[in-house]
């Protein structure tokens, strides 16, 4: 299945690694900063709606 | 047909969002899948790159998405400046983070493309360069947007300096390119689209179509990223907006 | 307006930020770069006027936070914004008392330190003449990102951060400028292009600093 | 233009002023006609520095509108905006070009700065730089004096010195709007901001969010 | 003390005059050299040690001010002098907390950055190395430069000057770390040396730092 | 030393202050007891904050000396030493362990400060962060209080907070010494240095030039 990349296996490997991984990052990060804030702002709200 | 400006309603743009959400980025999981595996597995090998050709997926859009995302930004601050919608200045922040990613991504990738194809981790070629000064203006525009407390007065010095800095970042390309020649190869992907690939220069049919779809697959995952990141952003305003009413009372 | 720059001169001088400090600066790194890359002066003379620039822009940009930002702490920013003097005009004077206490001199200096740095003979005009074009955009250009980062306590590395991409096309001709000249080559490109960013640098800047400003004293 | 002689008086209608993002008082109306002077009163916080702001032209009011103001306005604010490098005659002469007078002589002699006039504004005391960033108010030949705790750190006789040059300048046809805390010795209308402080809510350009 | 340095280490987070910004300053002197002394990878690799020591110098250099002047200004440094800690105590957990800031993150960078100048494979080690004994250093003596100039009104410039020729002896035996060390040559001499300034330094200069600090407090 | 319990008086013996080179107030001498405040009076530039700084041991006296102050003193001055980008209870609570003291509470308690804790001190009005400056005298948990103009930008309701702490510090076996222009609502001894002003002549330290 995985195709030969000969003496560049490293070079493409790691490239799509780096890429791959870093919008990973990145995908999860705006996730969780997405959550967070979101579970912020219905505490506020539920705040102003408790009273 | 209601007018465009509607989305400008955060609420609005939030119910918007949340609905398209799940579609985008289920839409740019398939197309970056389909695209990446296509291009890793069933492209052959370039006569002359060898098997480094493959990082042409992942380079290339990124690099395109990099210009673009600031492109984008620069119409969000206009759009801020003009006609002072919200969601706008704060798309323009979120897309900030996105776009910075996709210039580390292309550099990082042309990086280990550039040590066995010319020998070097990075040269000073005008390309090259150029994305390096575009990462410089991402940094300064994230480090303005987060020095400032309020959120209105952020948002107007920010797209000022958007204004600015597209104007700077153009004659900066120029001037790179004045100053040095360079190794990279030029823009061929589009002619690509139109010729078959005969000429060595140009990107070959083979790689060609699945790169389009790694290229229509960083574009969807942009607008996706874009999307949430707003949607957060909105969320965070209204909350600090809560928060300041809750301390007057 | 002529009592605004006369004010900001007097300061320099007084206050000990004047004149000699940036001098001093550019002098101090153009005297540690042979400390940094080595004594070996055919190397030195090839990076001779690229580091003649770097040496003016640093010393420019270190004395950029003094143009607005003393103003802004005691409170006289506030005053001016209320003084019928069109905020326009209170950016474009100060831009050019920061020209006159700094870019100006290290233009004078810069052929003087040359010769530390083993600079070919053939370079000494043109390091004059692309500083003398090139500074008082860098000038013009600081004041802008002055008044971006002016709300800011102690903004100084922000604004660097803001303003050394919008260095980078007056650099790269200045530096063109300077070494074409070095080396004997044709220099009218880059001239041309120099001073046509410094003309329009000059021309379009103050508007955008003024309203960076207005918008960071509401 | 308001700067015109028919209506020389300063204005606030239905006035709501923001700080922070906050709005701080609202529906602040007020007139101010020449001749008479006016002091705002209210408790810390309570945002007398924030609508001087506004009325001052530093920044906008979210709601309402200000007649009046303008290029007719001199401001002063908690801090002086003197140049501790200059001497006290350089830092008023500047100020007295910047608005196009001429004569310092009067200021000078108004604050009794004149045995100070060598000196270097930095290495003033606490209520002598005060002095001098209201001498400046004369120079500025503004007809209306809009001022933030003008006496804080002033000696008795120098509050009296201020309450006579501020009488001088209604005499004159001027007029002067001014917070503080303290008795300033001066025949004024009072203002109490407390009952215009805002409902609790965001200002104006959060609603959007609300 | 904790106390002091957690504080100053939370002010320069919050302050946006962190950590991300000595870095992106340090970056931005490396992007920049190219520009002016020509994109000839030969030449920039043969000057890249030095460009990164000069580099992280004033990277250091541009961030002195924060360290003191803060503090005087809005009077917190009179207060501290009257609180029950010792005032060589105050400068060395400011020398730390500048250092931490500031210095740890350029020596973590600068490996980096000296891809983009085409750094020999052998001199990433040194580089490294010599920057993490040096840096110290640097944040040392730029805190007894800003005792010295605590009372000046943006004593920026004349901060830069008084420190940079105590800056020179690090420079020097630190750029000649990385130099020969880029170049395969011996480094045990200038390395020794740059460990003895390092230790110095640290050893001493906090004693004079508070001499100075409690002189111009008065 | 001075800590010692047998003397906690501070006493100021035929003090010499100058600033500037200029001798300011001279042969000023008083003692302050335990449970006792003194406030200083007098015009603008008559030398009060000089004397106050070199008590707190800011500067040095040209002559005479001062007992029972050093580590005794908590010091309060024109500026408040707040970071702006602090919040009030960050900045309270670093005092706090500067001072090796725990508890904050008391003295947010006792300048109404619980409703600000969350707020960053640079977005408080002026009198809220003059009340952030003062309550940090509280966490000092040192006896002897030096403050230079503590009500400047107080309110009314404020100023009685601050008289208030005063009291209660005096009550604890504290003591106080201020200089004021207006009431403080405090029953203290008044020094007035007017009479101290020193004759024109150079300070000590140009003698030698003369
Ligand atoms: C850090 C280094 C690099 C950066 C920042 C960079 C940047 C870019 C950019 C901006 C494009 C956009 C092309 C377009 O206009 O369509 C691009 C395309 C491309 N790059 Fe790079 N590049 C880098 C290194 C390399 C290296 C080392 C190689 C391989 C030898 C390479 C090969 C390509 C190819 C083949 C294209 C497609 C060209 C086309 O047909 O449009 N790049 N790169
Ligand atoms: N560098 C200097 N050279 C000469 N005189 C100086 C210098 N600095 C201060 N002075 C003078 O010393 C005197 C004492 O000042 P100080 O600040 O102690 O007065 P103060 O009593 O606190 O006044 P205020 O009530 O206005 O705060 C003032 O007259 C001041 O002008
Ligand atoms: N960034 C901010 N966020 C929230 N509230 C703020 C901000 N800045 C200021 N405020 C609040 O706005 C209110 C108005 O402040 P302002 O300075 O106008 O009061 P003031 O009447 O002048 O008080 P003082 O008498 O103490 O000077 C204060 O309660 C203050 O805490
Ligand atoms: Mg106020
Ligand atoms: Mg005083």
């Amino acid at each position: 299945m995985m195709p030969e990349l000969g003496k560049y296996a490293g070079a493409v490997l790691s490239s799509y690694a780096v890429s791959l991984g870093l919008i990973a990052m990145f995908v999860w990060l705006s996730l969780r900063r997405s959550r967070r804030v979101k579970r912020d702002l219905e505490q506020v709200e539920g705040r102003r709606d408790g009273h | 047909m209601a007018s465009i400006w509607e989305y400008a309603n955060p609420v609005k743009f939030i119910r918007t969002a949340d609905r398209l959400l799940p579609w985008l980025s289920g839409l740019a999981l398939v197309l970056m899948a389909v695209g990446l595996f296509w291009g890793f597995f069933l492209t052959p090998e370039d006569y002359r790159q060898g098997a480094t050709v493959k990082i042409i997926y992942l380079h290339v859009p990124a690099a395109l998405m990099a210009i673009n995302a600031w492109l984008m930004m620069l119409i969000a601050s206009l759009i801020w400046i003009v006609r002072r919608h919200h969601v706008s200045a704060l798309a323009a922040r979120a897309a900030a983070p996105v776009g910075a990613l996709m210039t580390v991504i292309a550099l990082a990738t042309g990086a280990i493309w550039g040590q066995p194809m010319w020998g070097t981790w990075w040269a000073w070629d005008p390309r090259l360069t150029s994305f390096l000064i575009l990462f410089l203006f991402y940094l300064g525009y994230m480090a303005l947007w987060s020095a400032i407390e309020n959120d209105d007065t952020a948002a107007d010095l920010t797209s000022i300096l958007c204004l600015v800095g597209s104007v700077f970042a153009v004659l900066s390309r120029y001037a790179v390119n004045f100053w040095n020649q360079g190794l990279h190869q030029g823009a061929s992907v589009m002619r690509a689209g139109a010729i078959a690939g005969d000429t060595e220069e140009r990107v070959s049919n083979v790689y060609a179509v699945p790169l389009f779809v790694c290229m229509a697959g960083f574009a969807v995952l942009f607008v996706a990223l874009v999307f949430l990141r707003t949607q957060t952003e909105i969320r965070a305003r209204r909350t600090r907006a809560l928060l300041a009413r809750e301390r007057m009372a | 307006m002529i009592a605004l720059l006369v004010r900001d001169l007097r300061l320099a001088v007084r206050a000990g930020g004047g004149f000699g400090l940036g001098l001093a600066f550019f002098l101090i790194v153009t005297v540690l770069v042979p400390f940094g890359v080595g004594p070996d002066t055919g190397l030195l003379a090839r990076i001779a006027p690229g580091v003649l620039w770097i040496g003016a822009l640093l010393a420019c940009l270190l004395s950029l936070d003094r143009i607005l930002a003393l103003d802004w702490e005691d409170g006289s920013l506030d005053l001016l914004a209320t003084a019928p003097l069109p905020m326009e005009g209170i950016v474009t004077v100060k831009a050019l008392a920061h020209w006159i206490t700094t870019g100006l001199p290290l233009v004078v200096a810069a052929p003087v330190l040359g010769v530390l740095l083993n600079l070919p003979l053939g370079g000494y005009s043109w390091v004059f003449v692309s500083l003398a074009l090139g500074t008082p955009a860098l000038s013009v250009i600081g004041t802008f990102g002055a008044a971006l980062t002016v709300g800011l306590k102690r903004g100084g590395l922000l604004l660097s951060l803001l303003v050394l991409p919008l260095y980078v096309p007056t650099l790269i001709f200045g530096a063109e400028v300077a070494r074409r000249g070095a080396e004997g080559l044709d220099v009218q490109v880059p001239l041309l292009m120099l001073a046509g960013i410094s003309f329009g640098a000059l021309a379009l800047l103050p508007f955008a600093s003024a309203a960076v400003l207005r918008i960071n004293l509401r | 233009m308001e700067n015109s002689d028919t209506d020389r008086t300063l204005r606030a209608d239905d006035l709501t002023v923001a700080r922070g993002g906050v709005a701080v008082l609202e529906g602040v109306s007020f007139v101010l006609d020449p001749g008479r002077a006016l002091v705002l009163r209210g408790p810390n916080g309570s945002g007398k520095t924030t609508l001087l702001r506004t009325i001052a032209g530093l920044q906008p009011a979210t709601a309402g509108a200000v007649e009046g103001a303008g290029e007719r306005i001199a401001y002063a604010a908690h801090a002086d905006g003197l140049k501790s490098m200059l001497t006290v005659t350089e830092n008023l002469t500047f100020w007295a070009q910047v608005f196009g007078f001429a004569d310092i002589a009067g200021a000078m002699a108004a604050f009794d700065l004149l045995s100070l006039q060598d000196r270097l504004a930095g290495s003033l005391s606490a209520g002598q730089k005060r002095r001098l960033g209201l001498a400046r108010l004369m120079v500025t030949g503004r007809p209306v004096w809009v001022l933030d705790e003008p006496t804080v750190s002033l000696d008795a006789a120098s509050v009296a010195l201020f309450a006579d040059a501020v009488r001088g300048h209604l005499a004159r046809g001027g007029s002067a709007l001014m917070a503080t805390h303290i008795d300033l010795g001066l025949e004024a209308d009072v203002l109490d901001v407390t009952p215009f402080k805002a409902k609790p809510r965001a200002a104006v350009e959060d609603e959007a969010f609300l």
